[in-house]
C-alpha cells in the first residue's frame, strides 16, 4: 500500500466522528485516525504523460494537507493539519488505460485500502467504466481530464463529480472566441477519432460553431488508435477548409499534424483542437505550434494562487506543472474542503456538500451542478507555441483566452446533461 | 472372394506418373507380396489404396465399395489397415497409450461422444492392446515412453499399432528395414502368423527377397508404375524380365 | 482535385504503408521461414530503429530518467540516421542472434514466441524509463520533407515517394545477396539438420548469426522510415508486430515473394478501405487475412512443409 | 506438495511408505476435486485475511477476479495443453460470453445463472462457426487465422456493432438480480463462512471454478484425453489407425471455447462491465503467457499463471515507487521462467518437490 | 604411414561406454570394410572420426594424413578431406534434390562462393553430370523436394551428395546398401570400386557382408566396441567362425 509523508499529528481522536451518528456506509466510519485516499490513472501507455503529472500533483497535495503548504495555507476550509483530526494516508494505481485493470485496482482501493475518495484518470473510456463502481461501493470519484460528454450525461452517478471541461464546455468555449481568433463565416471541417470522446466533441463544435455562423464542409472519421492519416487529409484537402477541427489526443494528434505538413495541407489551414493536454503536446513538439484549443488551467495564467502551486511544485519536482498536475491538486484539495465544511467523510453528506460546493483557487470560480455533478468554470483557451519558446517556457501553450464560468456553461435541459438520470445518495 | 481390386488406378506428379493404370486382385486371406526397384511406386501404391494420396484416375474396390473420396479414417474403419515405411508413432506417449489409441478406433468407432466415460472403464480395448503388444512381444515396455525405444522396437511397435486397428485387410511397408537378423525373423514369423490365426489379408512391400520369395503366395512385380509380372515366387523367380528390371545378379 | 490525381496520391499513399510493412516483415519472415524461430522481439528492433534514428538526426527533451540531460540527442541530422541505422541494428542484431535465438533454435515455437515476446515488453518497458512514454515525431528535414510537383497531375508527398524507392533499392540488395551466396541455402537446410550441414564441411553458425543480424538491420530501416511517417513512442514495437506477422503469414511463412505480395496487398486494402470505411480499416486487413488463409491453408506462397 | 515433503522428512521409511501412497493418491480423479475444493476453501482467506499471508496484499475481489481468469486459462489450456492448437483469439470467447452476459442482464434479465448460460451458449455457437473455417489450418497458420477472427470482431464491436456494444465505452450499468430470485450475490454470508467466502459472489465463481476443474480433468482422463494428445503427437497416424481427427479437434475447440465463455460470463457478473478491453488480442496474449507460465498441459498449472500475473497487475502496481515498474517485473519474471523452465512453474515446483525427495530417499 | 589412423580410441555416449580401444589404420587408396552386427559400435566408430557429438570421445587418438584431427569440429574433419555418408539418408527434405548437391558445393569463403555463382571459380568434386549418369533417376527428380523422393532415391541422392564434395581424399559410407533394390546395390558397390580406382581411399560399413568383402581389400570386425578381428578381404571370406560374430 501506499506510504504516507508527512508526521501530522497521530493525536486527533481516532473515533472522533463516532461524534455524528450515520450508519455505515462506503468505507464510512473511518476505523483509526488515518483517512486514505486515492489516485488512480495511467502510468503505463501512451496516456502516461499526463498520469505522471497528475500523480506528482496527488502526492504534493496530500503533502500540504498534513503539513501545510501551497494552496493550503490559503484555503481557509483547510488546516494544514490532516482533515477533521485524520492524518490523510494514500494509495495509487495504474489504469494502464485499460477498463477491467481499472475496475480491478479501483475495487483494491476500495476493498484493502478503504479509500475515502479517489481521483485522476484521463481516458474517458476508464472513467465512465469506474462511474458505476463509485456509486455501487459509495465511494466518491472525483474525474480528471476525461472529457466525454455522457460523463455528466447518460452515465452521470450520484458519486461521480467532475471538475473538469466536459466536451460542451469546451465547445461553448471555443463558440465564444474563435471567430474573434479567426474569424466570421469561416469554412470549417472535421477529423475525429470514432468513440465518445471524439463524436461528443464532434457534435458540439457542429451545433455550436454553426450556431456562430461558421459552416461546416465536410467529416471525417479516424479509427482510435489508428496512426495513418492519410485518407483523412485526402478529404481533407479535398475539402479545403479555413479551420480544422482535429477532435483527436496523444500520439494520433502529432500524427496527424505531421502527415498534414508532410502532405502540404497545412501551411493554409487553421487547426483546433478541443482538448490540449502534455501527452498529445509532447509528441507533437514543434508541429504544434499554432493549434488552438482549450485546457483546464494554465501555468502561467498569473494570478497569484497559480503562482504559489507552481513554486510549491517546481520546489518538489523542478519543472513547469501542466494541466494534469493541478487539477488532481485541487482535487484532493476541494474535496477535503467539502468533508470540512460537512464535518464528516460520511458520503452521502459529503456528496451533498459537494452538489452546492463552490470554491475559487487557482482555476478560477468553480462550482459543481446538482443537475449533471459538472463543474461550471473558467476554460483557458490556448495556442501551441514553437519549439524554441517551449524550450525557455518550459510549456507547449500560450495562454490566448481565459473564458469565463458564464460563456462556457451549458444549461441541465440541454445534452449532455439532458439526459443525466441522477443515481441514489444512500 | 476377392477382397481388394483396383481398376486402372494412376497417381501422376506433375509429368511423372508414379503408378500408371494398375490393376490388382487381392484374394480373402492371401499374402501378396509388391516388389519393384526404388521408386518403382509401391508406397505410391499403398497411399493410393489407403487414403494417403488421391489417385489421378481409376479407383478402388474394397469387398465392391469404392473407396474414391473416402478420408483415411473411414477406409481404416472398414478394415484396411497399414503400417508405414519410417516407423510412424506418437513419441511422447508410452507404449501402451500408443496401441490404445488404435485399439479404441477400433472398438468405438471415429468418433463417440461419451467424453465423460473414464478411459480405464473399457475394458475390451484394454484387451485388445495387450493383445496386440503381446503378438510383437513389447508388453514388457508397455510404459516407456515410445520415443525412448530402440529403432527396432519402434518399428515393432509401428507393426503393433497396425495390427491394433483390427483390419482384415494389413498392408505391410518394408516391415523389417533397420531391423537386425533377428528382428526380422520374427517379423516374418509375425506375418505368417497373422495370416494364419488370424485369417488377415496381407499386402507386404519387401527388398529383402530372402523373406518376399519365403512367406508370399504372390509377388507382384512393379516397374516404373506399371505392374511388369504377377504369379507364383517361382514364375517370379523365373521371369526373366523381372531379373533384369530388378532382380539383377542376386541369387535366390 | 482531379482522378488522376486521388489515383496518384492512392497508389502512393498504398505503397508507402506497404513498404514498411514489408521491410519489418521481411526481417521476420527470414527469421522465421529460414531459421524457424519466432521472434517477437523483432518488434523491438524496429523500436530500436526509429529510436536511434531519432537521437542520431535530432535532438530533443526527453521525459523519464534521461529526462535531466535533456535536450538528448546528436543532432546529426536526418540523413546521417539513416546510414548510421541499419548498421547499429545490424549489430544489435548479431548480439540479439547469439543472447536469444541461439540458445532457442531447438526450443518450441511456443517457447520461442513467449520468451521473445518478453523481452520485447522488457526492452519496451526501458525504452520508456529512459525517455519517456510520451511519444516524439521526426521533424524531418528540407529534402525529406514537402511536397514534389508532379507535372500535369498535381503534387505528392515527397517523402513517402522517397519511402518507396528506398524499399525497393533495400528489397533488390536482399534478392542478389541471396542470388549470390549460398547463405540462404545453408541456413534453410541447417534448420532442419545442423550437424548434416557440418558433415558437408559447412561452419554453420556464421550464416545464421548474418542471416538474422540482416533482418535485424531491415526491420531497423523499417523502424526509422515508419517512424518517420507516424510518430515513435515505446508502444510501436509491439504495434507494428501484428501487421508484420499478418504479412509473414498471409505470404506463406519462408516465401520472400509472398511477403512482399501479400505486404503489397495489406497496404492496397488498408488504403482503400480507409477511403470508404475508416472505422474497419484495420479490420480490413484481418478479414483479408481470414478470406486467404481459408482459400491458402498455408499462405499464397507457403509450400507444406515435407517431413520425412 | 513441497511442505508435504517438508513435513516427510522426519523420518525417512514412513516418508518413503507415505510417498508411495502419496503417488497413487495424487493421480486418483478425487484428489484433483478435493485438492480444487480445498483451494478455494481457503484461497480467498489466505489471499486477502490471513494474517501473514495477506500481508503480500492480496484483496477479496481479486482473489474472485483470479478464480475467474484461472478458468479462462484452463479452458485455454484444454486446446493448448491436449491437442497442441494455439489459438491467439480466445479473447473471442472471453469477451464474447461477457457481452453475451451483459447484453442478457440489460434487456431481459439478470439472473447471474441466465448470464451464465447464455454467455456460455454463444461462445459455443461462435467456437463453432469459427472452429469450421479456423480448424483447417495448422501450427502458426491457425494461430494466425484465430488472431484474426478475433480482431475482427474487436474491430466489428468498436464500431458498427456500437449500438449494441456500446463501443468505447463498453456496457456499463449492469444490474444484478438475485439468483434464482433468491439472494443477491452482493450479500455477505454470515459468521465464518464470511470470514472464508465474504459474500455470494465468491461462492458462485468459487463452484464454478471447481466444477471446471471436475469437468477437464475428466475430459483428461477419458478416451477423448488420449486422442487430443495422439493428435498433437502425430496427426496423420491418428486418422490411419481410424479415428476421425477433424470432430476430435472441433470437440476440444468447442469445449475449451465454451468454458472461456463461462469464464467470460463470470467476468461480467463480476466487474458489472463489458468492455472492449475483453476482445483484444492482448487478452489472447495475456491467457497464452499465464499458461505457458503456469505450465502447458497441466491441471492446476494455469491457474498458479493467472495468480502471478494478476498479482503483477492487480497489486505490484500499487507498490510506493517500484510500483509503476509492474509490466517490466512481470515480462522479466515470466521471461526467466520459461527460459529456464520449459514446463513452467508447475513443472519447476515438481521439479524442485522430486529433488528434496530423492535427496532425502538417497540418503536414509 | 597410412592415410587414417585410429589409437585406442574410447567413445561413450554419456555414462555408457561404447567404444572400448578401438585401433585401426586404413592406407592410402585401399578400400577397408568395418563389419559387425547391430549395436556393435560401427557407426559409433565413424562418428568418433568425423568428430560429431555424440559420442564422446575420451581418450585415444583419431590421425588423418599425419594431423591430430581427434578434437576437431566436424565441420573442419570434413575440410580436411574426410567425407561422409551417414547412417539414415539424413537428406534435406524440403530443399530440392539440386538444392541437396548444391550444399556440398558451398565454401565457407562467402567470396569464393560469389565468384562461382558468377562462373569465376568451380571447386574439384563430382559434376552434376558425372553423378547423373551414375544414378539416372536424380536427374528426371532434380526439382522435387527431397523427402517425398521415394526410399530408395533418397539413399542415391543421399550417396551422390557426398560424392559432389571437393577434395574427397577418404570416404566413409555407413550401411550405403539398405533399403536399396538388388540391382541398385550393384550400381552403389560398382561406383564405390570406380571412386576407389580413381584414388579416392574407401572405409565401409555394411550388414550385406557378402557385397562388402567382394570390393573390399582389408577388414576389420567390430564387436562390443572393440576389433575383435582383423585381415585381408581374402582371409575374412574363408573365415567361417567369424559368423559368431556377425549373425546373432
Ligand atoms: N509427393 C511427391 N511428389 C513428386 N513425386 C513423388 C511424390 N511422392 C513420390 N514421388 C515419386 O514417385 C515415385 C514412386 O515413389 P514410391 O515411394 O512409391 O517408390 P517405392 O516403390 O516405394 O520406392 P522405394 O522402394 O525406394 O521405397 C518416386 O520416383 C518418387 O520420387
Ligand atoms: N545416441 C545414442 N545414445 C545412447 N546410446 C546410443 C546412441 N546411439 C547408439 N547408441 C548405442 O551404442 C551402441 C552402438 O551403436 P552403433 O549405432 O554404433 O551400432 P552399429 O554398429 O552402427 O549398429 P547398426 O548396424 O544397427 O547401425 C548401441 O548399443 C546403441 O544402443
Ligand atoms: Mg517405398
Ligand atoms: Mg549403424
Amino acid at each position: 500500500a501506499g506510504e504516507g509523508n508527512g508526521n501530522g499529528n497521530g493525536t486527533g481522536n481516532g473515533n472522533g466522528n463516532g461524534a455524528d451518528d450515520h450508519a455505515p456506509i462506503g468505507n464510512y466510519p473511518i476505523e483509526g485516525d488515518t483517512a486514505m485516499y486515492g489516485w488512480h490513472g495511467p502510468l503505463s501507455g501512451i496516456l502516461a504523460p499526463d498520469g505522471e503529472e497528475q500523480e506528482r500533483g496527488f502526492e504534493l497535495a496530500i503533502d500540504h494537507l498534513n503539513n501545510g503548504g501551497g494552496l493550503v495555507d490559503h484555503y481557509d476550509p483547510l488546516s494544514g493539519d490532516g482533515v477533521l483530526d485524520y492524518e490523510i494516508d494514500y494509495v495509487t494505481g495504474d489504469s494502464a488505460g485499460d477498463e477491467e485493470t481499472s475496475i480491478d485496482n479501483v475495487e483494491r482501493m476500495i476493498d484493502r485500502d478503504n479509500i475515502q475518495f479517489w481521483t485522476g484518470g484521463v481516458s474517458s473510456g476508464v472513467c465512465q467504466a469506474l462511474q458505476p463502481i463509485a456509486q455501487r461501493e459509495r465511494v466518491i470519484q472525483l474525474t480528471s481530464i476525461s472529457h466525454a460528454g455522457p460523463i455528466t450525461g447518460e452515465n452521470c452517478e450520484r458519486y461521480s463529480f467532475r471538475p473538469s471541461m466536459s466536451a460542451r464546455t469546451s465547445a461553448e468555449a471555443l463558440a465564444a472566441t474563435l471567430p474573434d481568433l479567426l474569424g466570421d463565416d469561416v469554412d470549417f471541417f472535421q477529423i475525429y477519432l470514432d468513440y465518445s470522446y471524439g463524436i461528443s466533441n464532434r457534435d458540439s463544435m457542429t451545433e455550436l460553431m454553426e450556431g456562430q455562423g461558421w459552416n461546416e464542409i465536410g467529416q471525417s472519421a479516424i479509427a482510435f488508435g489508428e496512426s495513418d492519416h492519410s485518407s483523412q487529409i485526402a478529404d481533407l484537402d479535398e475539402a479545403d477548409p479555413d479551420v480544422l477541427v482535429f477532435t483527436t489526443f496523444g500520439t494520433a494528434m502529432a500524427d496527424g499534424i505531421s502527415q498534414m505538413q508532410e502532405a502540404g495541407v497545412a501551411e493554409d489551414i487553421d487547426i483546433v483542437v478541443p482538448l490540449l493536454s502534455a501527452f498529445s503536446m509532447e509528441p507533437a513538439g514543434g508541429d504544434a505550434e499554432g493549434v488552438i484549443g482549450t485546457a483546464n488551467w494554465h501555468p502561467l495564467r498569473g494570478d497569484e494562487l497559480s503562482e504559489t502551486f507552481v513554486d510549491a511544485y517546481m520546489d518538489e519536482y523542478d519543472e513547469l506543472p501542466g494541466q494534469a498536475a493541478y487539477e488532481v491538486y485541487d482535487n484532493v484539495l476541494h474535496y477535503s474542503a467539502a468533508v470540512e465544511n460537512a464535518g464528516t467523510f460520511h458520503p452521502p453528506t459529503v456528496v451533498r456538500e459537494l452538489e452546492e460546493f463552490e470554491w475559487n483557487l487557482a482555476m478560477g470560480e468553480m462550482a459543481y451542478r446538482e443537475c449533471d455533478h459538472q463543474a461550471s468554470r473558467p476554460v483557458y483557451v490556448c495556442r501551441g507555441v514553437s519549439e524554441s519558446e517551449q524550450q525557455e517556457t518550459g510549456t507547449y501553450l500560450e495562454l490566448v483566452e481565459e473564458v469565463s464560468p458564464e460563456d462556457s456553461s451549458y444549461d441541465c435541459d440541454i445534452e449532455p446533461a439532458a439526459s443525466c438520470e441522477m443515481s441514489e445518495y444512500e | 472372394m476377392t477382397l481388394l481390386q483396383t481398376r486402372n488406378l494412376t497417381k501422376s506428379f506433375g509429368g511423372l506418373v508414379a503408378v500408371d493404370t494398375v490393376e490388382i486382385e487381392v484374394e480373402e486371406n492371401e499374402l501378396v507380396s509388391v516388389i519393384g526397384p526404388n521408386g518403382a511406386g509401391k508406397s505410391t501404391l499403398i497411399n493410393l489404396i489407403t487414403g494417403m494420396l488421391t489417385p489421378t484416375d481409376g479407383d478402388v474396390l474394397y469387398r465392391d465399395t469404392n473407396l474414391a473420396g473416402k478420408d483415411p479414417y473411414e477406409i481404416t474403419q472398414l478394415g484396411i489397415g497399414r503400417s508405414f515405411q519410417t516407423a510412424s508413432i506418437f513419441p511422447e506417449l508410452t507404449v501402451q497409450d500408443n496401441v490404445d489409441v488404435a485399439s479404441f478406433a477400433a472398438e468405438q468407432g471415429s468418433f463417440t461422444v461419451n467424453f465423460l466415460r473414464r478411459r480405464d472403464r473399457y475394458d475390451s480395448v484394454r484387451q485388445r492392446t495387450a493383445d496386440a503388444l503381446e503378438l510383437v512381444d513389447l508388453e514388457d515396455e508397455a510404459d516407456v515412453p515410445a520415443a525412448s525405444l530402440p529403432y527396432g522396437d519402434k518399428r515393432r511397435l509401428e507393426v503393433a499399432i497396425g495390427l491394433a486397428t483390427d483390419p482384415d485387410l494389413l498392408f505391410m511397408d518394408e516391415p523389417t528395414a533397420g531391423m537386425s537378423p533377428a528382428e526380422t525373423e520374427m517379423t516374418t514369423n509375425l506375418i505368417e502368423r497373422m495370416q494364419t490365426e488370424r485369417g488377415m489379408t496381407i499386402v507386404l512391400v519387401e527388398h529383402d527377397m530372402d523373406i518376399v520369395f519365403d512367406v508370399s503366395d504372390k509377388i507382384l512385380v512393379l516397374h516404373r508404375g506399371e505392374i511388369i509380372a504377377d504369379g507364383t515366387p517361382d514364375e517370379i523367380r523365373n521371369d526373366e524380365t523381372v531379373r533384369s528390371a530388378y532382380l539383377g545378379g542376386e541369387e535366390i | 482535385m482531379s482522378l488522376l490525381e486521388s489515383a496518384v496520391r492512392f497508389t502512393y499513399l498504398s505503397l508507402s504503408i506497404a513498404s514498411v510493412y514489408i521491410l519489418v516483415a521481411v526481417g521476420f519472415s527470414i527469421a522465421f521461414g529460414t531459421l524457424k524461430f519466432v521472434n517477437m522481439a523483432h518488434g523491438a528492433l524496429y523500436l530500436f530503429g526509429a529510436y536511434i534514428g531519432l537521437f542520431v538526426a535530432f535532438e530533443y527533451n526527453v521525459g523519464g530518467s534521461l529526462g535531466a540531460y535533456s535536450p538528448v540527442g546528436l543532432d546529426l541530422g536526418f540523413a546521417a540516421a539513416l546510414i548510421l541505422v541499419p548498421v547499429v541494428v545490424f549489430a544489435i542484431g548479431l548480439v540479439m542472434e547469439r543472447l536469444i535465438a541461439n540458445p532457442f533454435y531447438e526450443r518450441s515455437l511456443l517457447d520461442q514466441l513467449l520468451v521473445t515476446f518478453g523481452i520485447l515488453l522488457i526492452l519496451q518497458e526501458f525504452v520508456a524509463i529512459l525517455v519517456g512514454r510520451g511519444g516524439f515525431s521526426y521533424d524531418r528535414t528540407g529534402w525529406a520533407t514537402g511536397t514534389i510537383p508532379l507535372p500535369g497531375i498535381g503534387t505528392a508527398s515527397r517523402w513517402r515517394i522517397y519511402v518507396i524507392a528506398f524499399t525497393i533499392v533495400l528489397l533488390a540488395v536482399l534478392y542478389a545477396f541471396y542470388k549470390y551466396t549460398d547463405y540462404g541455402l545453408a541456413v534453410r537446410a541447417g534448420t532442419e539438420d545442423a550437424e548434416m550441414v557440418q558433415m558437408l564441411g559447412i561452419k554453420i553458425s556464421r550464416p545464421f548469426a548474418l542471416i538474422f543480424a540482416i533482418g535485424a538491420a531491415y526491420a531497423g530501416l523499417g523502424g526509422i522510415l515508419g517512424g518517420s511517417l507516424f510518430t515513435v513512442h515505446p508502444e510501436i514495437g509491439i504495434e507494428i508486430l501484428i501487421p508484420a506477422l499478418l504479412v509473414v503469414v498471409v505470404g506463406g511463412v519462408g516465401s520472400l515473394t509472398g511477403t512482399i505480395v501479400a505486404g503489397l496487398l495489406l497496404g492496397v486494402t488498408f488504403t482503400a478501405t480507409t477511403r470508404v470505411y475508416p472505422e474497419m480499416a484495420t479490420a480490413s486487413l484481418f478479414l483479408l487475412a481470414i478470406i486467404i488463409l481459408s482459400i491458402k491453408p498455408t499462405g499464397l506462397f507457403g509450400k507444406e512443409e515435407v517431413t520425412a | 506438495m513441497s511442505e508435504e515433503t517438508a513435513q516427510q522428512l522426519t523420518d525417512t521409511d514412513a516418508a518413503i511408505l507415505s510417498w508411495e501412497t502419496w503417488d497413487r493418491v495424487k493421480h486418483t480423479e478425487r484428489f484433483a476435486i478435493v485438492a480444487a475444493v480445498v483451494f478455494v476453501a481457503l484461497w480467498s482467506w489466505l489471499f486477502a485475511r490471513a494474517p501473514i499471508t495477506s500481508e503480500l496484499g492480496g484483496y477479496h475481489s481479486l482473489a474472485t477476479t483470479i478464480l475467474i481468469w484461472s478458468v479462462f486459462a484452463i479452458g485455454f489450456n484444454l486446446l493448448l495443453g491436449q491437442t497442441g492448437l494455439l489459438s491467439f483469439g480466445h479473447a473471442m470467447f472471453w469477451g464474447g460470453g461477457g457481452y453475451a452476459a451483459a447484453l442478457v442482464s440489460l434487456h431481459v434479465y439478470g439472473d447471474p445463472v441466465l448470464m451464465l448460460v447464455v454467455g456460455t451458449t454463444f461462445t459455443l455457437l461462435l467456437a463453432a462457426l469459427t472452429g469450421v473455417i479456423a480448424l483447417r489450418l495448422h501450427a502458426v497458420y491457425f494461430a494466425i487465422i484465430t488472431l484474426a477472427m478475433g480482431q475482427l470482431l474487436y474491430y466489428l464491436a468498436t464500431s458498427p456493432l456500437r449500438p449494441i456494444t456500446g463501443g468505447r465505452n463498453g456496457l456499463t450499468g449492469i444490474q444484478l438480480e438475485p439468483i434464482f430470485g433468491l439472494v443477491y450475490l452482493g450479500m455477505p454470508l454470515p459468521g465464518i463462512f464470511g470470514t472464508l467466502w465474504v459474500n455470494y459472489e465468491y461462492l458462485l465463481v468459487a463452484t464454478v471454478f471447481v466444477l471446471v476443474i471436475a469437468f477437464v480433468n475428466r475430459i483428461r482422463k477419458s478416451p477423448y484425453g488420449l486422442i487430443f494428445r495422439a493428435i498433437r503427437e502425430n496427426e496423420q497416424r491418428v486418422s490411419f489407425v481410424g479415428l476421425n481427427v477433424w470432430r476430435y479437434k472441433f470437440a476440444a475447440f468447442l469445449m475449451s471455447g465454451g468454458i472461456v465463455g463461462l469464464g467470460g460470463s463470470l467476468m461480467t457478473i463480476e466487474s458489472q462491465f463489458a468492455g472492449l478491453g475483453s476482445l483484444y488480442w492482448i487478452t489472447s496474449g495475456e491467457v497464452v503467457i499465464m499458461t505457458v507460465l503456469g505450465g502447458v498441459g497441466t491441471l492446476f498449472g494455469p491457474v498458479l499463471g493467472a495468480v502471478i500475473f494478476l498479482y503483477f497487475e492487480g497489486v505490484v502496481d500499487g507498490f510506493p515507487i517500484v510500483g509503476r515498474y509492474w509490466l517490466l517485473m512481470l515480462a522479466t519474471v515470466f521471461t526467466a521462467i520459461v527460459w529456464k523452465y520449459p514446463d513452467g512453474l508447475w513443472g519447476m515446483l515438481k521439479l524442485i518437490a522430486s529433488r528434496i525427495r530423492s535427496s532425502v530417499e538417497d540418503n536414509p | 604411414m597410412s592415410l587414417l589412423e585410429l589409437e585406442d580410441v574410447h567413445s561413450y555416449y554419456g555414462h555408457s561406454h561404447i567404444l572400448r580401444g578401438v585401433s585401426m589404420e586404413v592406407e592410402e587408396g585401399e578400400i577397408v570394410s568395418l563389419l559387425g552386427r547391430n549395436g556393435a559400435g560401427k557407426t559409433t566408430t565413424l562418428r568418433s572420426i568425423a568428430g560429431a557429438e555424440p559420442p564422446e570421445v575420451r581418450s585415444g587418438h583419431i590421425q588423418f594424413n599425419g594431423t591430430d584431427i581427434t578434437d576437431l569440429e566436424t565441420e573442419d574433419v570434413i575440410m580436411s578431406g574426410i567425407a561422409i555418408v551417414p547412417e539414415e539418408r539424413r537428406l534435406f527434405s524440403n530443399l530440392t534434390v539440386e538444392e541437396n548437391l548444391e550444399l556440398s558445393r558451398i565454401s565457407q569463403n562467402t567470396w569464393n562462393t560469389i565468384r562461382r555463382k558468377i562462373g569465376l571459380s568451380d571447386p574439384s568434386g563430382k559434376s552434376l553430370d558425372e553423378l547423373y549418369e551414375l544414378f539416372p533417376v536424380l536427374e528426371e527428380r532434380k526439382e522435387q523436394q527431397a523427402g517425398t523422393l521415394s526410399g530408395g532415391e533418397q539413399q542415391m541422392l543421399s550417396i551422390a551428395r557426398t560424392l559432389r564434395l571437393p577434395n574427397v581424399e577418404l570416404l566413409m559410407l555407413d550401411e550405403p546398401s539398405e533399403g536399396l533394390a538388388p540391382q541398385i546395390v550393384e550400381t552403389v558397390m560398382n561406383a564405390i570400386e570406380t571412386i576407389a580406382a580413381e584414388g579416392t581411399t574407401v572405409l565401409l560399413i555394411e550388414q550385406n557382408v557378402q557385397a562388402a568383402l567382394e570390393l573390399a581389400d582389408r577388414g576389420y570386425v567390430l564387436d562390443m566396441g572393440s576389433i575383435v578381428y582383423e585381415g585381408t578381404a581374402e582371409e575374412l571370406r574363408n573365415e567361417d567362425d567369424l559368423d559368431q560374430y556377425l549373425t546373432v
